[in-house]
């Protein structure tokens, strides 16, 4: 019998009806769906539970609260915790993502020697040389931690320097310096008792301070309220998101911050709306109407609004004394609601540019905004754990990254209140890191290492037995029955707040500053900003136009290939 | 004979469709697995009384089901060889010793989109484990993991009978075994009751 | 016709003259290499997924959607002559019959292939079988035209098989045979599939609440753009159809059917369109005054947008839709056959006009008080793959052309044996 | 149960910082792929800038947080799914979108008169390392879906779960809070039950300057807003947008 085309036809008929009646068919269009749904090549998050542990953000000295959501040894999502007193449950938007920061793909993994691989052996070979050949300036951006205090012994034993990059919040405060006599970094704002902020362009509502600390104070007092118990009025040439919920927004022209400043003194002056003070300012009021684009009326407004609801509280964005003579004036420095002591501290140098000239090395801390970059001939040795584009340094650390390290947490800049915490180290790095600390530790012997100059800061405030603890519940520290629990209580994220500092700040203004600012600002830095943007902020920054991320993000390229 | 030449070619291509379709296809579609090593609840619940399945498969405080208990649990008891089974010495060599996960293959592993809450079903339905799980505790030998090669999905999801007509009452565990169960018990839940 | 290796005479039709077989093939070249890049664009959106198209999140339906729509109101045209020849018995239209169900064949295949590359998740459409939503207009779409492609293949099938070879096999003569008795009961499915989904279509837009420029108020569960789309469809199908034939026959050189055949068609697209023309201008004015400002939407926030302006209302409802109604309907104007067929053109154009406004500026007109317009250029991706798809209809109706009995058997001898 | 969840977003109190976007994204496992732009990208919860388009010292801006506003009535994109890949659940009223069952037709984002679905034009994708970071309580999408807000469904999950623990039926509404609503510095959204009468949420949606955007299409949005200032409250229709200015896109 042969076979013909037909029979292969009518074989293949049979075939395809029989193949109906199995489960190839279905079977495989239930299955390709299914894998449509799971396929390979796309990540999904582990399969663990989730634990929450507490601690403070480390990314810049503002110190807010975090909770922390942890799956198989790694931060699965950040949150504000809501017990921190300074914070109050609140972060700054970045925050939000930080925990994605570690794996950003400009995160700096291995030591770079003038863009080339190297090693930590030799850069710590660089550096040891470099210290035994000449002065080594080291640069802060973090002043007050345990770390601060290693640079400040090593940088002391060498004939160095360690200096300091103020926080633009310190920066405005420096003018009260002369005129109390009280360093910058021991002042702060006290903002919780104040009823009437005036101010200078200072983005109060807008990651200014510790970022939860004034949105707080702002949503609970003013939002939204015609008459508020707290009044926010700010300056601005433009719209800024602070003035858009401010309570009255005056626009002023561009840079002439410190001119209205001027004329409203004499608005207040004239017409005696604050007692008689010694100096007067130069600036008429005229005069300041004109520069600053506003009517003397409205000045006048401002100025009676300024002492309908005191205490008046003036804060500027930049350090500009014309200003910061205000809350002279109005005489809130010293007072409730005014410009406060926190603690007692010496005194901190701030970075000018002659403190490198002289230097055979600089070691800039990771803290210190990408930014910043000395003008020197010295070998730079940069900490990071996020390179920000190009640089100038020498040599390129990686730091640790976000919850990796170890670190304790002084008070936060314009906080009115002194405070300490520490951020234990939650999730470890994918490759070898190392903070400016450490790395000096392993150099000098002789260093005594962070985690035990923490420990003996905790025993300072226990021994002290002043302030409170803050953990689930304020507990005030006499009652913690040894410093173990103290040490305890803060490694799971509590944070110790000290009194209101008992001493009168005394103030007085011998002339009455010029219009024109002191200083120039040093080397760019106006604020601190992330070197990288978590890759959420920036893509979502981008994508709602928000605001435009600080530095657009880089490219990376994603890793699907199939 | 020339009349039923049609039929019967076509016939014959059924036929070999049918058998291709449920014999050959099952083979080809699930790859098989063994375990790390076998493990028997049976022995378990025998020699150490080890019978409550929650002594080992945890539903922790917030509610969260722990899953497979992790090698510090085994390491309770198998800290040293315990017998002389092959078992046991890749136990407490390749996993206790080095401290290493044992990386169990799960039979009843769900997709990543899906959300199953032990807690719920377990203290608040009372369901008992072998409901859903079947008699596993009472397996005699260790079962070869097999495994979808479309989809990725262990074969316990769908059950061992490709029709899932010969499925026994407490296998398969798709959807439409969810649903059903719910259905049964009035228990009514949106999708993303059971999605994530 | 000498029989050289080069030569498919004997699958065609005796007694038909088409061209030789490589100007045949040269005609079909530049169609295949557009089909092939339709292909590779199709199989770049299928396997980089949709990021290959320039739509977006505001701009979900692009260019496909508009010309799915648009195809397949003017593949409607299929289903009509069916309904007009074997339930109406309109005899005299049955000469176009074939061409009618290859042209709609085409645009609804076409039409599938396209929404096939357009869904994000190909391999999980078939959930709507499975899991089907009953309230939406799209599964009331994606059954009937399914359905419907079905249906026109097996109205195919009887004209494939009358091939000349394939006539040779007995079996397949009988299956014709039998296929042939049930065709009439095929184009009544036919028919009623074709009403629904093309109703759906219009509703996939009227039940749009959250789109007042595209929400109409309507009979029971159905939006009047429902019954709007339904006789926009059959009233530029036979316009279509008219065009079709008329380039056909431009193309060949040939006469292939009566001058009655278009005369006929012509006067029952311009009756269907005058009144779709009529119905359309009250629903316009309902919505206008009654829906859209119920909405909480004045009318004149549609047209303040270019080029969306009140033109493009115009152009829609009188130029290319009432004046092409008045030149097909009356004798006068239809028997000249340029303003015929440039009346049948406009026709089509004003489908397709509809069809571009429902889909596309429905999507452009901001909603919320603080969106703003957006324009929207579709990527080369989305072109080619629709060029595909005409050049895969071109290829089909020339193979369909050639090789298959399409129009009734030659009556004269033409001078011209130019055309394939 | 029968809650019906919702939100009032206090619009005096939002400074437009975008921590709301972030705390979503990152709860959600979006992806941040360089390829997005405005048009293409994820935002579950978008925060647009308008004004009252005066410039100059007259000129006031607010920021507004665009989500899923979970409609209750004749929910437009429920109604349009083809395979039922979204439902209005009756249990809580979130217009829950599951992505596994989408076929990608995009047809609930042509029906969503808020913009607030988002197609999944590209694979996911992380940088290398990355998906470490991802939370175990969301499963990430694939391409071609669409995606939107499904009021942070995992923590809903997670607060069940624990309620089972305890033995309890219901859960504790403090354990369920959205990461939008957690993260906002301000305190600007306020989220809970509106079926509830004496629930804070729904008594603030019942104030006098609460409103809903696009209230009159019919679709009874659980998401309301609030604010002082007419200029925002009559934004709410469309009519009152003449002459206001835009800034996105």
């Amino acid at each position: 019998m042969k076979l013909s085309r037909r029979d292969l036809l009518v074989w293949s008929a049979g075939a395809a009806a029989g193949l109906l009646a199995t489960p190839v068919p279905w079977k495989i269009l239930d299955d390709t769906s299914i894998w449509s749904q799971n396929w390979p090549w796309i990540p999904q998050p582990a399969r663990c539970p989730v634990e929450t542990r507490q601690s403070v953000c480390t990314l810049c000295p503002k110190g807010c609260g975090l909770r922390v959501r942890m799956a198989g040894g790694w931060a699965v999502g950040v949150a504000g915790l809501n017990t921190h007193p300074l914070s109050r449950g609140a972060l700054c938007p970045l925050a939000y993502a930080a925990h994605q920061l570690n794996w950003h793909p400009q995160r700096l993994r291995v030591v770079q020697h003038r863009t080339n691989p190297s090693s930590w052996e030799q850069a710590r070979a660089a550096f040891a040389k470099a210290s035994k050949e000449g002065p080594v300036v080291i640069i802060d951006g973090y002043p007050g931690r345990a770390a601060s205090a290693l640079f400040e012994t090593y940088t002391e034993g060498r004939d160095g320097n360690y200096c300091v990059v103020p926080s633009p919040e310190i920066r405005a405060l420096t003018p009260y310096e002369s005129w109390t006599g009280v360093p910058a970094h021991c002042l702060g704002y006290d903002l919780e008792n104040t009823r009437t902020i005036v101010s200078f362009g200072a983005p109060l509502l807008d990651g200014w301070g510790t970022p939860g600390r004034f949105t707080r104070i702002w949503a609970d007092r003013a939002a939204g309220r015609s008459d508020p118990e707290l009044r926010l009025i700010q300056i601005d040439s433009s719209l800024s998101r602070t003035a858009a919920r401010a309570w009255r927004w005056v626009r002023s022209r561009e840079g002439t911050h410190a001119a209205l400043a001027s004329g409203l003194a004499r608005a207040l002056l004239e017409q005696n709306l604050v007692p008689a003070h010694g100096p007067i300012p130069a600036t008429t009021l005229a005069e300041s109407a004109v520069q600053c684009d506003i009517s003397m009326e409205a000045i006048l407004e401002l100025g009676r609004s300024l002492v309908a609801k005191s205490p008046t509280l003036v804060i500027a964005r930049d350090d500009s004394p014309a200003i910061a003579a205000l809350n002279v004036l109005l005489g809130s420095v010293g007072a409730r609601g005014g410009v406060v002591r926190h603690s007692q501290h010496s005194n901190l140098r701030s970075y000018t540019g002659s403190d490198v000239q002289n230097a055979r090395a600089v070691l800039i801390d990771s803290s210190v905004p990408w930014n910043f970059m000395p003008q020197t001939d010295a070998e730079v040795f940069r900490f990071a754990a996020w390179h920000g584009a190009s640089t100038k340094a020498d040599w390129l650390l990686p730091a640790p990254g976000f919850l990796e390290e170890l670190t304790d947490v002084p008070t936060p800049p314009a906080s009115s209140l002194a405070s300490y915490a520490v951020a234990p180290p939650l999730v470890k790095s994918a490759t070898e890191v190392h903070s400016a600390a450490q790395f000096l530790s392993s150099i000098d012997a002789r260093l005594i290492p962070t985690e035990k100059m923490i420990y003996t800061r905790c025993e300072d405030l226990f021994r002290r037995r002043a302030g409170t603890v803050h953990a689930h519940s304020a507990i005030p520290i006499s009652e913690l029955a040894s410093v173990q629990k103290l040490v305890e209580q803060l490694w799971q994220g509590a944070v110790w707040v000290g009194e209101p500092s008992p001493d009168k700040l005394r103030c007085r203004l011998q002339e009455w500053p010029s219009a024109t600012r002191s200083s120039p600002p040093d080397d760019g830095i106006t604020d601190w900003i992330p070197p990288v943007m978590p890759a959420l902020a920036s893509k979502l920054y981008v994508e709602s136009t928000l605001r435009e991320a600080a530095e657009r993000r880089k490219a990376w390229a994603p890793a699907t290939a199939w | 004979m020339r009349r039923w030449r049609n039929p019967l070619v076509f016939a014959f291509g059924v036929a070999v469709a049918l058998f291709l379709g449920w014999v050959a296809f099952p083979r080809v579609l699930y790859s098989q697995k063994h375990q790390p090593l076998d493990f028997l609840h049976k022995t378990h619940a025998e020699k150490s009384g080890l019978t409550d399945c929650a002594e080992c498969h945890v539903i922790r405080e917030d509610g969260i089901f722990a899953g497979l208990p992790a090698t510090e649990k085994c390491a309770g008891c198998h800290s040293e060889r315990i017998g002389e089974s092959k078992a046991e010495a890749i136990l407490v060599d390749s996993y206790i010793k080095p401290a290493q996960e044992t990386p169990w293959l799960v039979y009843s592993r769900q997709p990543a989109n899906v959300w199953f809450s032990h807690a719920i079903h377990v203290k608040r339905a009372n369901l008992s484990c072998a409901e859903c799980h079947s008699s596993y505790g009472e397996q005699d030998s260790v079962r070869m993991y097999q495994v979808n090669r479309i989809s990725g999905y262990s074969r316990d999801l769908w059950g061992h009978s490709m029709s899932r007509l010969r499925n026994g009452p407490h296998e398969g565990m798709k959807m439409s075994d969810c649903e059903k169960c719910h259905r049964q018990r009035n228990v009514e839940v949106g999708c993303l009751g059971c999605h994530q | 016709m000498a029989s050289t290796a080069l030569s498919d005479a004997r699958w065609i039709d005796r007694g038909e003259e088409r061209t030789s077989l490589p100007r045949f093939l040269l005609w079909l070249s530049p169609w295949a290499l557009l089909l092939a890049v339709g292909v590779y664009a199709s199989g770049l959106c299928l396997y980089y997924g949709l990021n290959q198209t320039n739509m977006d999140n505001r701009f979900a339906f692009g260019l496909w959607i508009f010309l799915d729509l648009g195809i397949i109101a003017l593949g409607a045209g299929a289903f009509f002559t069916g309904f007009l020849v074997y339930i109406l018995k309109r005899a005299e239209l049955k000469p176009i019959l074939n061409t009618a169900v290859v042209v709609g064949l085409i645009c609804y295949s076409g039409a599938v292939a396209i929404l096939m590359i357009d869904v994000g998740q190909p391999l999980r459409a078939w959930f709507t079988f499975w899991h089907p939503n009953t309230h939406s207009m799209l599964t009331e779409v994606t059954f009937c035209i399914s359905c419907y492609l079905l249906v026109l293949s097996l109205e195919y099938i009887p004209i494939l098989l009358r091939n000349r070879q394939l006539r040779r096999i007995p079996s397949f003569l009988v299956f014709e045979h039998q296929l042939h008795k049930v065709v009439p009961v095929l184009a009544a499915v036919g028919t009623l599939l074709s009403f629904f989904h093309q109703g759906s279509l219009g509703g996939l837009y009227g039940v749009l609440r959250g789109r007042p420029f595209a929400f109409r108020s309507g009979v029971l569960i159905w939006p009047s753009t429902f019954f709007l789309f339904i006789l926009s469809a059959i009233a530029s199908g036979p316009s279509f159809l008219l065009l079709i034939t008329a380039i056909v026959e431009k193309v060949t050189g040939r006469k292939l059917v009566a001058e009655e055949v278009y005369r006929r068609l012509a006067f029952i697209s311009g009756v269907l369109l005058a009144t779709y023309v009529a119905a359309k201008s009250i629903d316009t004015l309902i919505w206008l005054n009654y829906t859209s400002p119920a909405a909480g939407f004045a009318p004149w926030q549609y047209y303040q947008h270019k080029p969306f302006g009140t033109p493009i209302l115009f152009g829609e409802i009188v130029l290319f839709g009432l004046v092409p109604a008045l030149l097909l309907t009356f004798r006068k104007t239809a028997s000249s056959r340029g303003l015929l067929l440039t009346a049948a053109a406009m026709a089509c154009t004003g489908v397709l006009l509809n069809r571009f406004v429902l889909t596309v500026q429905t999507l452009a007109v901001p909603t919320l008080p603080f969106d703003e317009f957006l324009h929207y250029t579709p990527s080369w991706q989305e072109v080619a793959s629709f060029a595909g798809v005409i050049a895969y209809g071109v290829i089909l109706y020339s193979l369909s052309y050639r090789y298959l009995p399409l129009f009734p058997p030659r009556q004269g001898k033409d001078s011209h044996v130019s055309g394939n | 149960m029968g809650a019906r969840y919702g939100m009032v977003i206090d619009l005096d109190r939002c400074t437009g910082c975008g921590s709301c976007m972030i705390a979503c994204a990152s709860e959600n496992n979006v992806p941040a792929l360089p390829q997005a732009s405005p048009r293409t990208g994820l935002t579950p919860v978008l925060v647009r800038k308008v004004s009252n388009g005066q410039s100059g010292a007259g000129r006031r801006e607010t920021f507004i947080p665009i989500m899923c506003m979970h409609c209750e009535h004749e929910t437009p994109c429920v109604k349009v799914c083809p395979q039922q890949a979204v439902e209005l659940d009756k249990a809580t009223g979130i217009v829950m979108q599951m992505p596994q069952r989408c076929l990608g037709c995009r047809y609930c984002m042509t029906a969503c008169p808020y913009h607030a679905r988002f197609f999944n034009w590209w694979d996911p994708a992380w940088p290398q390392g990355m998906e470490k970071s991802l939370n175990p309580g969301v499963a990430v999408r694939m391409r071609g879906v669409v995606e939107k807000c499904n009021l942070c469904h995992a923590r809903l999950h997670a607060a069940k779960e624990k309620a089972a623990a305890a033995g309890k039926r219901d859960i504790d509404s403090s354990d369920y809070v959205p990461a939008c609503v957690e993260a906002c510095p301000t305190n600007a959204i306020h989220f809970g039950n509106l079926a509830d009468p004496n629930d804070p949420v729904s008594k603030e949606a019942r104030s006098p300057q609460a409103f809903r955007l696009l209230a009159r299409l019919g679709t009874e949005p659980k998401v309301y807003y609030k604010s002082t200032e007419n200029w925002v409250r009559n934004l709410a229709e469309p009519n009152s947008a003449q002459g206001s200015e835009v800034q996105h896109g």
